[in-house]
């Protein structure tokens, strides 16, 4: 039998205003078991938890009852209080007396009335409570990366300069990321390459970092603290410890027809190549699909000229296991692609461009050397319209784009726009925009400038269609301020494309059974307080793979990502929760219902030697759960047909001791 | 903020539009082949028939220009669809006794020989009931 | 003699994460709603056994409800999934065994949706209070 | 193959080319169309209202009678097409629109939109295929520079039509690529000929044709060819240009040898 105390607060007057707080104590001091009862002006203030703590030496209390606030506010602080008397917290109920009963309330009788059955439901739960325990569990002291863009970077230096080890896989050749193909950043114009590449150095030269390029993640098992994770190193047909960098085989390539990714296919590259000049790893890559050599043993030239030995044409696809205490996904984003919006003419018109491809076209180590010249003819323009939305904000229904803002594009076409004016005084250039949203610091400043300083034409309006009229490109479009329909003839047109999460991420959230939206954003805990974090524990989020963001806001976040997994990290132990389900090993009959409900993986069924009749020994099948993976949602103990599972802090028992005594 | 009428709510009913899901943001007007031939456009369409002034809309010849193309329709991002409410605010006009756009008995003196009988049918229904 | 008015008995199961935070954004926002309904916190609408709403009915409740957190936003995934189907289940068989289908219901309520709680606790009151009191269930024995 | 074919009403008066060679072709190419018994106009253009029934009673109609003889329906003409294929789907997917004209039809069995429904350029495309069709060529149209001529009709709406992408179509480029001629990259093939608004402005009509021949031209065109009688049209009187505008059907029984 549990000796019970039980305490009312008055909360001032919050509810001994409504609730005859005196007349509920007096009561329910004559329920069985409880042996103490009294009711204090404020029960969470120092002298209130004084008062409950003199009570538990005096009265040699087993258990408590606060009625007072919602258990949202204090239960953590009069669990606090228990156990600082060395009872342990778990033997702490709460009855909701304000937000529950006073705060919604008028009449006092009634009021009162209900205070003491939700009283009542509280001592007969408290009466059933068992001390409980949190499990704890060991961590691996070590972080994964998945992404080696700037937001995998970033993370990545910043867990590194904590102390702790992290690895980076990111599955082409060099990490980098979008970033590095950007030629120049907003707000200040300063060259993306000039403040991404010395991070892409620092990272390849941290000693607590490692960098796994061309390399995917195969499979993820565990759970925080205990991730073990395998890593397919994808065969670069080029030894990484002995390539020197030096790029003499990319030179003596015969096969030079491979679309070049990263000057978006405006150029070709060799069978064999460095992506670019700043690559990390600054090693060779053979393209298999080209390669004249591993495609019909024909050639062999790069292997000739490398001086260090590095070809190896026989090399294979390797696994690696690891293990790690936290996992971040900072798998970023792609362009969708444009070819859907034919209306546009991209795809059709070589001189309609997205805008990554108006990036490597401005860029002075893309396929122009920086000089702005249209695909078609290789000639200067000098009308460039931009068109905004191409894809973004579009309804839910739309097959062809995206029902989000993509955030990005107001920007960088305002920097595009600024850039080519700057440049080439001569050029007239237009933007088409439904909305110019430029909310960041010295952001719109920015976009006054395109337009004050730079003379950029911003139309409000949208383009309808753009189609080919002999060397140039006819752009008809609305001009919504005007009410005008315009008829453009343009040398160039730029489309702000929607950006979508990367392909991978996907199947990257379900190996990591993260969620994720509609969209294939990986979703955050919580969109305000917790944004950095899945909901699964031990797995962050960096970038754009969480939503749509430009590099200030990705650093920011890859920064705030990296103080969460150091948080992992530095613990030696974790606390689990200790309200999580246990199975009735006696009871359990081996049938997997909860198995399959759990949406955390955490039952596992073992084969298990039981005592059988006259001195046998039976094997049985029967559940376990792991307290480190249980979240305690309770959803195994309903599929339990034997009644094995159960909930610890809500069982069976407790709930029904409740129902009990709110119906009697 | 509008002041739904009994009007407004035929259109919106016989057209099964949903105006609200407009964005404003023009791309069925950049995209019209009879913008020229227009008083209002189709974004205009969209947001008068919001605002419930279909009396201005009904009065317009521009409910007689709408070449029924569907581009407006098929490129809208928010699936708008403006060309149905062009048609419902027509048929809104030409369904009352003598607001006949074109009776059948004009059609013999605009006819030429070659003219497919498509062409005046089509007319013929989108003009008169 | 006063003729005392007819108060159903109404117990509701409330998900920590979402209802349970509604019903406390109810009492924040002082929006009120019948004192029959009493509150029982579970993390998860998952966790309630269709047991424990069998047991309320035995024991005398006029009417449960369920609240958890809308589909889609539940803080363990899918938990409220499985409420759903479960409850439209038992639903049926108390159909079957003659309690109103009115008797038992499945909302929805988020942490910030405290007039939608108070709001569906007002309703489910008087659908229930119409009804009347519950005798189909009830086990006599545990009659005083 | 054989199929229940709806000519309309214009293919049997102004627009015989296009029919009478469609036929023809059809049986060099081994499929047949079974003229619709007793078929009505389609109403030469679809009623977009959903208050609309009437209207489109004779499309269900034959919709109805090619369901019964348990066929496909094959049109050639892009209006009837057009009327015909979002009237099927009004069936499908607006239980009113369904109810109401089932309703007064008072069928035996209701009519849910059961029906496919194909041009006869889909017929070439999916079911004879063009590769079939390039080796029955028995005069490839070499050196022919062609434009072909969508309009609206065929494309639009694109997700009610499921015709070919209707921004990008490539369905009659590679029909031109079968019977051997060279098709014309143009932006305009996909713009509107002016349609039934020539009846009472002829200008409009001028200037929409205008648009579409000239940028046919200026590509190097020296053929346009379309699937609508409408569009032949607009484009022929309206289009102030020299350019010959003719049926696809006619250029396949000239490639076929069947003219």
């Amino acid at each position: 039998m549990q000796r019970i105390g039980v305490f009312i607060c008055h909360c001032g007057t919050n509810i001994a205003g409504t609730v005859d707080v005196k007349a509920v104590a007096e009561a329910l001091s004559h329920e069985a078991g409880v042996v103490f009862s009294t009711d204090y002006q404020y029960m969470c203030s120092e002298s209130g938890q004084q008062l409950m703590r003199e009570a538990i030496r005096e009265h040699r209390l087993t258990g408590i009852v606060v009625g007072s606030c919602s258990p949202r506010m204090h239960e953590a602080t009069f669990r606090k209080a228990a156990a600082a008397e060395g009872l342990n917290s778990y033997m702490v109920e709460i009855a909701n007396l304000r937000e529950h009963v006073s705060w919604i309330h008028k009449d006092m009788k009634e009021a009162t009335e209900k205070a003491i059955i939700l009283g009542r439901a509280a001592i007969a739960k408290v009466h059933l409570n068992a001390p409980l325990q949190a499990g704890e569990s060991p961590v691996t002291k070590r972080a994964l990366v998945i992404g080696g863009g700037i937001a995998g970077i970033q993370t990545a230096l910043d867990i590194a300069e904590a102390g702790f080890e992290v690895d980076i896989v990111e599955k082409s050749p060099t990490i980098g990321g979008k970033m590095a193909q950007l030629d120049k950043t907003f707000p200040t114009l300063d060259c993306a390459a000039c403040i991404l590449t010395p991070k892409m150095v620092d990272a390849a030269q941290h000693e607590k970092i490692t960098i796994y390029a061309y390399s995917e993640l195969e499979a993820v098992k565990g759970y925080i603290g205990n991730f073990k994770a395998q890593i397919r190193r994808k065969a670069r047909f080029v030894d990484e410890t002995k390539c020197t960098g030096c790029g003499i085989c990319t030179e003596k390539c015969p096969m030079k027809k491979a679309p070049n990714e990263f000057n978006m296919g405006f150029d070709k590259r060799g069978a064999v190549y460095i992506p670019f000049a700043q690559a990390v790893p600054k090693v060779a890559t053979i393209d298999a699909d080209y390669c004249l050599m591993l495609k019909n043993g024909k050639c062999g030239i790069c292997s000739k000229v490398c001086g260090a030995g590095a070809i190896d044409y026989k090399q294979q696809d390797e696994i690696i296991e690891r293990e790690y205490g936290a996992i971040v996904a900072a798998t970023g984003f792609n362009p969708i692609d444009a070819k859907v919006y034919g209306e546009y003419g991209y795809g059709t018109c070589p001189d309609v461009v997205t805008s990554l491809e108006l990036e490597r076209l401005m860029n002075a180590a893309g396929p122009t050397n920086g000089t702005l010249l249209r695909p078609s003819d290789k000639e200067h323009p000098h009308t460039v319209v931009f068109v905004q939305c191409v894809g973004s904000r579009c309804t839910e229904t739309d097959e062809r784009g995206k029902p989000y803002c993509s955030k990005i594009c107001c920007m960088y076409t305002a920097k595009h726009a600024m850039l080519i004016r700057e440049k080439y005084p001569d050029t007239d250039v237009y933007v088409f925009y439904i909305d110019v949203r430029t909310p960041g610091k010295n952001f719109d400043e920015f976009y006054r400038r395109a337009v004050e300083q730079y003379g950029v034409h911003y139309i409000k309006g949208m383009v309808g269609k753009v189609t080919q009229n002999g060397k140039q490109l006819r752009v008809q479009a609305s001009d919504l301020l005007a009410g005008e329909q315009l008829h453009i003839n343009a040398d160039l047109v730029v489309l702000a494309t929607a950006i979508e999460p990367d392909k991978t991420a996907r199947s990257i959230g379900t190996m990591l059974t993260a969620s994720m939206d509609t969209n294939d954003f990986f979703t955050e805990a919580h969109p305000k307080l917790r944004p950095v974090e899945s909901p699964t524990a031990g797995i962050f989020l960096s970038g754009v793979c969480q939503g749509p963001k430009d590099i200030p806001e990705t650093v920011s976040q890859a920064s705030a990502c990296a103080a969460k997994v150091i948080g992992v990290l530095a613990k030696d132990k974790l606390t689990c929760n200790p309200c999580v389900a246990s199975s009735d090993e006696l009871l359990c009959n081996g049938c997997s219902s909860c198995e399959k409900v759990c949406p955390y993986g955490a039952i596992t069924y073992t084969d298990k030697e039981f005592r059988g009749p006259n001195r046998t020994t039976l094997i049985r099948r029967v559940a376990s759960v792991n307290p480190a993976v249980c979240q305690g949602c309770g959803a195994c103990t309903v599929a339990c047909p034997s009644g094995a599972m159960d909930l610890k802090g809500f069982t069976n028992k407790q709930i029904m001791a409740e129902v009990d005594a709110i119906c009697k | 903020m509008s002041h739904s009428n009994h009007a407004t709510e035929q259109v919106l009913r016989s057209s099964g539009v949903d105006v609200r899901k407009c964005m404003r943001c023009g791309k069925c007007t950049a995209t019209c082949p009879a913008f020229d031939e227009m008083e209002y456009h189709p974004h205009q369409f969209v947001y008068m028939v919001e605002k419930g002034e279909i009396e201005k809309l009904a009065a317009s010849p521009s409910i007689y220009k709408c070449l029924s193309c569907f581009a407006c329709v098929d490129r809208c991002p928010r699936g708008v669809e403006p060309a149905k409410l062009v048609e419902a605010v027509r048929l809104s006009v030409i369904r009352k006794q003598g607001q006949n756009h074109m009776s059948p008995d004009a059609i013999p003196a605009l006819l030429d020989e070659d003219m497919p009988q498509q062409l005046f049918v089509t007319a013929l229904r989108k003009y008169s009931k | 003699m006063q003729v005392t008015e007819y108060k159903p008995k109404i117990v509701a199961f409330c998900c920590n994460w979402c209802s349970y935070a509604g019903a406390d954004g109810a009492g924040s926002a002082r929006l009120s709603y019948p004192e029959e309904v009493k509150i029982i916190r579970v993390p998860c609408s998952c966790r309630v056994n269709p047991m424990f709403i069998l047991r309320a009915f035995q024991r005398g409740a006029d009417g449960v409800i369920i609240a958890g957190c809308h589909p889609g936003d539940c803080h363990y995934t899918s938990g409220n999934y499985f409420t759903r189907r479960r409850m439209a289940l038992l639903f049926s068989m108390l159909d079957y065994l003659g309690i109103e289908r009115e008797r038992t219901r499945v909302e929805w309520i988020s942490a910030a949706e405290g007039a939608k709680f108070s709001k569906t606790m007002t309703e489910f009151c008087a659908t229930v209070a119409a009804l009347g009191e519950n005798k189909r269930l009830e086990d006599l024995r545990c009659k005083k | 193959m054989k199929f229940s074919y709806y000519p309309g009403c214009t293919l049997k008066t102004k627009g015989k080319d296009l029919d009478r060679y469609g036929r023809l072709c059809a049986e060099a190419l081994g499929f047949t169309l079974q003229e619709l018994p007793d078929w009505q106009c389609c109403g030469a253009v679809y009623p977009m209202a959903k208050d609309e029934i009437a209207t489109k009673l004779s499309a269900v109609r034959a919709l109805v009678s090619t369901r019964d003889a348990g066929e496909e329906l094959v049109t050639l003409c892009s209006a009837c097409h057009n009327v015909i294929k979002q009237v099927n789907n009004d069936m499908k997917t607006d239980a009113d629109i369904a109810l109401r004209v089932n309703n007064y039809l008072g069928l035996e069995t209701p009519y849910h939109g059961e029906t496919n429904v194909l041009h006869y350029l889909e017929v070439l495309r999916d079911r004879v295929g063009f590769d079939n069709i390039k080796a029955a060529v028995k005069n490839p149209l070499t050196g022919r520079k062609i434009a072909a001529y969508y309009g609206c009709l065929l494309l639009r709406p694109g997700k009610v039509m499921q015709f070919d992408d209707p921004e990008n179509p490539t369905i009659l480029e590679d029909f031109i690529r079968a019977i051997g001629a060279q098709p014309v990259a143009w932006g305009m093939r996909n713009e509107c000929c002016g349609g039934y608004v020539a009846v009472e402005d002829k200008t409009q009509a001028q200037k929409r044709s205008g648009i579409v021949m000239e940028d046919a031209a200026s590509n190097g065109a020296d053929t346009v060819i379309t699937a609508c009688p409408l569009c032949l049209y607009n484009l022929q009187k309206n289009g102030g240009s020299t350019l010959p505008v003719v049926y696809f059907t006619e250029l396949l029984a000239e490639a076929l040898g069947v003219k």
